[in-house]
């Protein structure tokens, strides 16, 4: 379903998104031995990984989000490129200042004399009844900040194709990895499977209307579509897969196409990256709306540990349904 | 008066109940993760005397800090098992009406001051609490409990070092079990004991052997009574192990079996009861009656919790804002 | 030219932004005993508010956002009203945690037991040409974090009235202050001067196009709004003051009226107030929309400390009203 | 061979001729700020001895990172006070095109990785650039200036725990000038010394007369000498004071007058220019001919800074992708 090129002699393995993100760290490091990994317990769980490439390129660190990020950025401006697993999303906080001022900003700052090749993973969303302190969908807020990148895959392949972009790329990236995808096995294409950053995947074509979404939304979105379909209705689906860049070219040719947009995201509404896409359409693709723009997003509150609340956070394919029947008729 | 009450010391046989309570309580939590019937959480295996010697030495003024590791200190305190358990299963009974869920549980009743499930955030608050009691007035103290993972935090430098320079009143507990999630201690600092980390910041401290209670108890009171009475922190290591996995379910294979084996003949509990019926504090039969006590609580809590409903739909975004 | 009701015999006062903010917290803490003060350089600053309110309540710390934000959540939940300065918006990132996931989400966590009264303020913005790590316009971040409040005064008498209002507020409010203003005098209406958090304010009356802007590019758009005049276009100008919660219901209904919106502000576009704003316009008032929502802001790039760049960095008044003339062309 | 060059023992008049350099450019840019001229910029005016010193003890293989007060340290490492001056004022020719300002300077090709203005962001990147050194061989090793408040920063904390934990090549020097912008280093810790904290974390420290160039390039050399042979780090503090204000202009009234007189008698040049005449190290025809070869140096730079183009506006948006 992606967009990448695909061999036709491509041969598919089916696998979970963790095992995705493992292969594609591995197959990283093997081709290039500047590559190293660490984190809290990275060495612990990544066995394998610390069995293959040694204690020296897969660490443990103590516990202190503010200088894993910090040592990645100095490592990675003086020749390493370390991927670093910060956890959950929420511990990002401890670790802004390295992200955001070191690693974002002193490319520029320093007038391009260092580069920050670095990729920090966090997971993010709900799906593991742990509340607000380990759930918040926060990637908006990387999207706001100068010289990162973003990315938060759907799908087993992406996650896979994704993370080996990111290893190569010369600036910092941000992977979030949506928890509640990451059990889910999907096909990855065997091989040096690379997904480019910047490029959406139209995961499902359609006319009648176009839902932007990313992340564990992308499957209700197209749970949907199939209900949506039996209505009569069609509705065309963007997995972003990049917030930043985002793909505003293939956002605004669907747009374009149908005249309606229904943006869906797990994090809140307020400066989201629906926000985002919302003022795009409504800036570029004005004279094709046929309907106002709708939002479905997580509630703008913190994610409650009860297991219905937390069901009921993300958008789900009903409430989408709903909105886009809504729409049409308007 | 029974013989049980007349023949134990009440402090001996609060401290024992009081870990009893405990370990059932985590032990039924772990079993409904097991059973598919809870989240996940962390429990307190192993540290039980930690947690109510500290207890031991506070009293009603006191303010509360602790993290996602705190069932234990809830129960020391007197919290509601039923209560905790519905909190953990996001019933709309538990503390904070199943929002918290098993890591962020604060009971404000009982000056449990908001649990932080992020390492190092109890340690945040802490400074501000103890300021509130210093500038509101009163005798109370703040104690906080945290890692030895939280201690590696920037976060523990920043908290003590103010409270040092502002003379605040906390009472800083280390409860050091070796463990960081799924890195052990010493791979995180070359110390062996963070109560040594002290001197920088002219904080005094104190090692204790987290596992015996009656010694944690003793440190504790001599602590509190150090910091009601200065009106400055101390920091107080509880050096114990964890027994558990990090979280439910964590079958541990990480750990060194002989390691954890050496540990668990250092049960505090189990060490407390022999030593108790050893020096005749205790007979079998008030044990006895003790732990039916202790499992009639807990399978009273875990009906009342299962049977709680959830809260409903509009809870999701009531209490955003004050 | 703000909203709130003025007794007729109010008189005024000239003074500069930071001295009335300085007023609004030494009335505050006058008024009430819990209201307190603290940050690095405070006490030494604040001379004369040390003098009056003492040591205990007027306070310089160590240098650590971390543990001034973390201290301030503390008090707050346990009977005190911290006001504290964090200097710089860039600092922020060392207290993301304290102010997201304590003051931010720890009321709801706790099911009400506790709330945060507390108040963190920050300078942002181009103006004293220092350079990306003194001066980024992060505050879409805490637009997009559930349980704070977010206000951005553009003039002084909002300043004053605004810090009040966030010191009586029983929530978590980041009060950024644009360093570009602060030093231009402006009249305050002397007496308890508050502007209630939630309330845009319209400073100068349009039919032909809405300009929603906040801090310094209030000033650009009003400027804009006059040369527009000259050219027989009629522009509305609203100053948001307060980004959370955003007062939808006056930016809508000038929408509504003009059929035309431009965004304005300093932030870089990307999840900004701006694109929060564009998708409630394209949500809510898509049937009035004459032309395609226009987004004016600075650059998505780190600030530059060059003086003549940094002077380029906010969107202008000459930019605003060629965006302006090409969209009423439209 | 000239007189000047036989008479004066050639390190001792570097590093008499080094401190003049950095002070008369300190002056410079403060004079330029005064005068309208440039922005508000730190400067290190009293503390040359620290950079002199510790520069002395290093060669081309190591890498530094440094804060706000960089230009001290740039100078000493040998950077062109015509592009250092040019940066602050903003100007393309200047080390990073004029993106910088004062703040950020660095100079990748003197091995100067990133300066940061966020008061411990140069901790927080030090460990990282150690690692590469670490496992991309060399027997280069880091230095890391810092001040006294960035010491009372997490981020010190978690940087040196790491680098001791790692066993990464980091020299860390704690520039203790008794001041933390406008509050006094007294305010924010009981220590007196910042040296005494690196026992927490197994890393050995010692504390120099920061005024004493002599003292600082030995202690140095020998710091120096510990980390490039053991791969650890050590902690080096240099004791001194910051003689202007925090920034330009900054009146210091909050200064205490007696504090300053006191430091004053020390300042590091006039002491040791003072010493070197008194040991005929010097004569006072060597040390006039030093100074005219600083003044001309700086007022060249001064012209060069002055004169050099401001970037063309395409460069608003260069170098935010590498
Ligand atoms: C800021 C942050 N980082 C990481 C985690 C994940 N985590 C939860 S508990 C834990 C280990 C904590 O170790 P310690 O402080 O020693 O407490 P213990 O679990 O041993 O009681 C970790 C890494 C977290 N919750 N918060
Ligand atoms: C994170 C952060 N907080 C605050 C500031 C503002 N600030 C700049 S320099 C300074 C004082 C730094 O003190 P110290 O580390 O001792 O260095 P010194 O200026 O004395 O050389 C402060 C508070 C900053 N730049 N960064
Ligand atoms: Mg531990
Ligand atoms: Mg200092």
């Amino acid at each position: 379903m992606s967009t990448h090129e695909e061999n036709a002699m491509t041969t598919m393995t089916t696998m979970t998104p963790e095992a995705a993100m493992a292969e594609a760290l591995a197959e990283e490091m093997r081709r290039d031995a500047t590559v190293i990994t660490f984190g809290e317990g990275v060495a612990t769980k990544g066995y394998a990984l610390a069995q293959e490439f040694g204690a020296q390129r897969v660490r443990n660190t103590p516990l202190a989000e503010g200088i894993i990020a910090g040592t990645a950025a100095g490592a990675a401006a003086t020749g390493l490129r370390p991927v670093i697993d910060l956890l959950f999303a929420p511990f990002l906080t401890f670790a802004m200042e390295e992200i955001v001022n070191s690693a974002g900003k002193l490319s520029y700052i320093s007038g391009g004399q260092f580069s920050f090749p670095m990729v920090t993973i966090a997971r993010t969303g709900s799906g593991w009844a742990v509340g607000a302190q380990h759930n918040q969908n926060n990637e908006a807020w990387f999207v706001h900040s100068p010289g990162l990148k973003v990315v938060m895959p759907s799908n087993a392949a992406d996650f896979k194709g994704l993370l080996k972009s990111a290893i190569r790329d010369d600036n910092p990236v941000m992977f979030f990895a949506d928890i509640g995808l990451l059990h889910t096995p999907g096909e990855v294409p065997s091989g040096d499977h690379v997904v480019p950053i910047g490029k959406a995947s139209v995961v499902r074509e359609g006319v009648d209307v176009t839902l932007v979404t990313y992340g564990k939304t992308v499957h209700s979105c197209v749970a949907a579509a199939s209900t949506l379909e039996e209505n009569g209705i069609s509705a065309e689906v963007i997995d972003l897969r990049s917030l930043k860049p985002l793909d505003e070219a293939t956002v605004l040719a669907s747009v374009r196409k149908t005249g309606r947009a229904v943006l869906v995201h797990e994090a809140a509404a307020p400066c989201g990256v629906g926000a985002e896409l919302a003022a795009i359409i409504a800036e570029k693709a004005f004279s094709s709306l046929r309907a106002p723009v709708v939002r479905l997003t997580g509630p703008d509150a913190p994610s409650p540990a009860s297991f219905p609340l937390e069901a009921a956070f993300a958008p789900g394919a009903d409430a989408i349904v709903e909105a886009v029947v809504k729409q049409v008729a308007n | 008066m029974t013989t049980f009450e007349v023949s134990v010391e009440p402090r001996v046989a609060q401290s024992l109940e009081a870990m009893l309570l405990i370990r059932a309580f985590e032990e039924q939590s772990a079993a409904l993760n097991a059973a598919g019937k809870s989240p996940s959480m962390c429990t307190s295996v192993g540290q039980e005397a930690s947690a109510v010697g500290v207890m031991n030495a506070l009293d009603e003024r006191d303010q509360i800090l602790t993290n996602h590791r705190s069932a234990g200190h809830l129960l020391a305190r007197g919290a509601d098992p039923r209560r905790i358990l519905a909190e953990i299963l996001g019933k709309s009974t538990g503390y904070c009406g199943g929002k918290s869920g098993s890591l962020h549980i604060s009971v404000k009743e009982l000056g449990v001051v908001l649990t932080s499930t992020i390492v190092g955030g109890e340690l945040s608050l802490a400074p501000g609490v103890a300021l509130s009691r210093q500038m509101l007035g009163g005798e109370g103290i703040v104690v906080v409990f945290f890692g030895d993972g939280a201690a590696t935090e920037g976060i523990f430098h920043e908290s003590i070092n103010l409270a040092a320079v502002w003379n605040l009143p906390v009472l800083y507990v280390c409860e050091n079990n070796q463990w960081q999630a799924f890195v052990h201690r010493k791979e995180t600092m070359l110390a062996d004991h963070i109560s040594t980390w002290g001197a920088s910041y002219g904080v005094k401290s104190q090692t204790v052997d987290g596992n015996d209670v009656d010694a944690v108890t003793a440190a504790a009171k001599d602590a509190v009574a150090y910091v009601r009475g200065t009106r400055k922190p101390f920091l107080l290591e509880t050096y114990t192990y964890r027994l558990r996995g990090h979280m439910e379910p964590d079958p541990a294979s990480y750990v060194d079996p002989a390691e954890l084996q050496s540990w668990k003949e250092r049960d505090p509990i189990a060490t407390y009861e022999q030593r108790l019926l050893d020096e005749h504090a205790i007979t079998p039969a008030e044990l006895d009656a003790m732990k039916s006590r202790v499992r009639a609580r807990i399978e009273d809590a875990a009906q009342f919790a299962m049977e709680s409903p959830y809260p409903s739909f509009e809870e999701l975004t009531t209490n955003v804002y004050a």
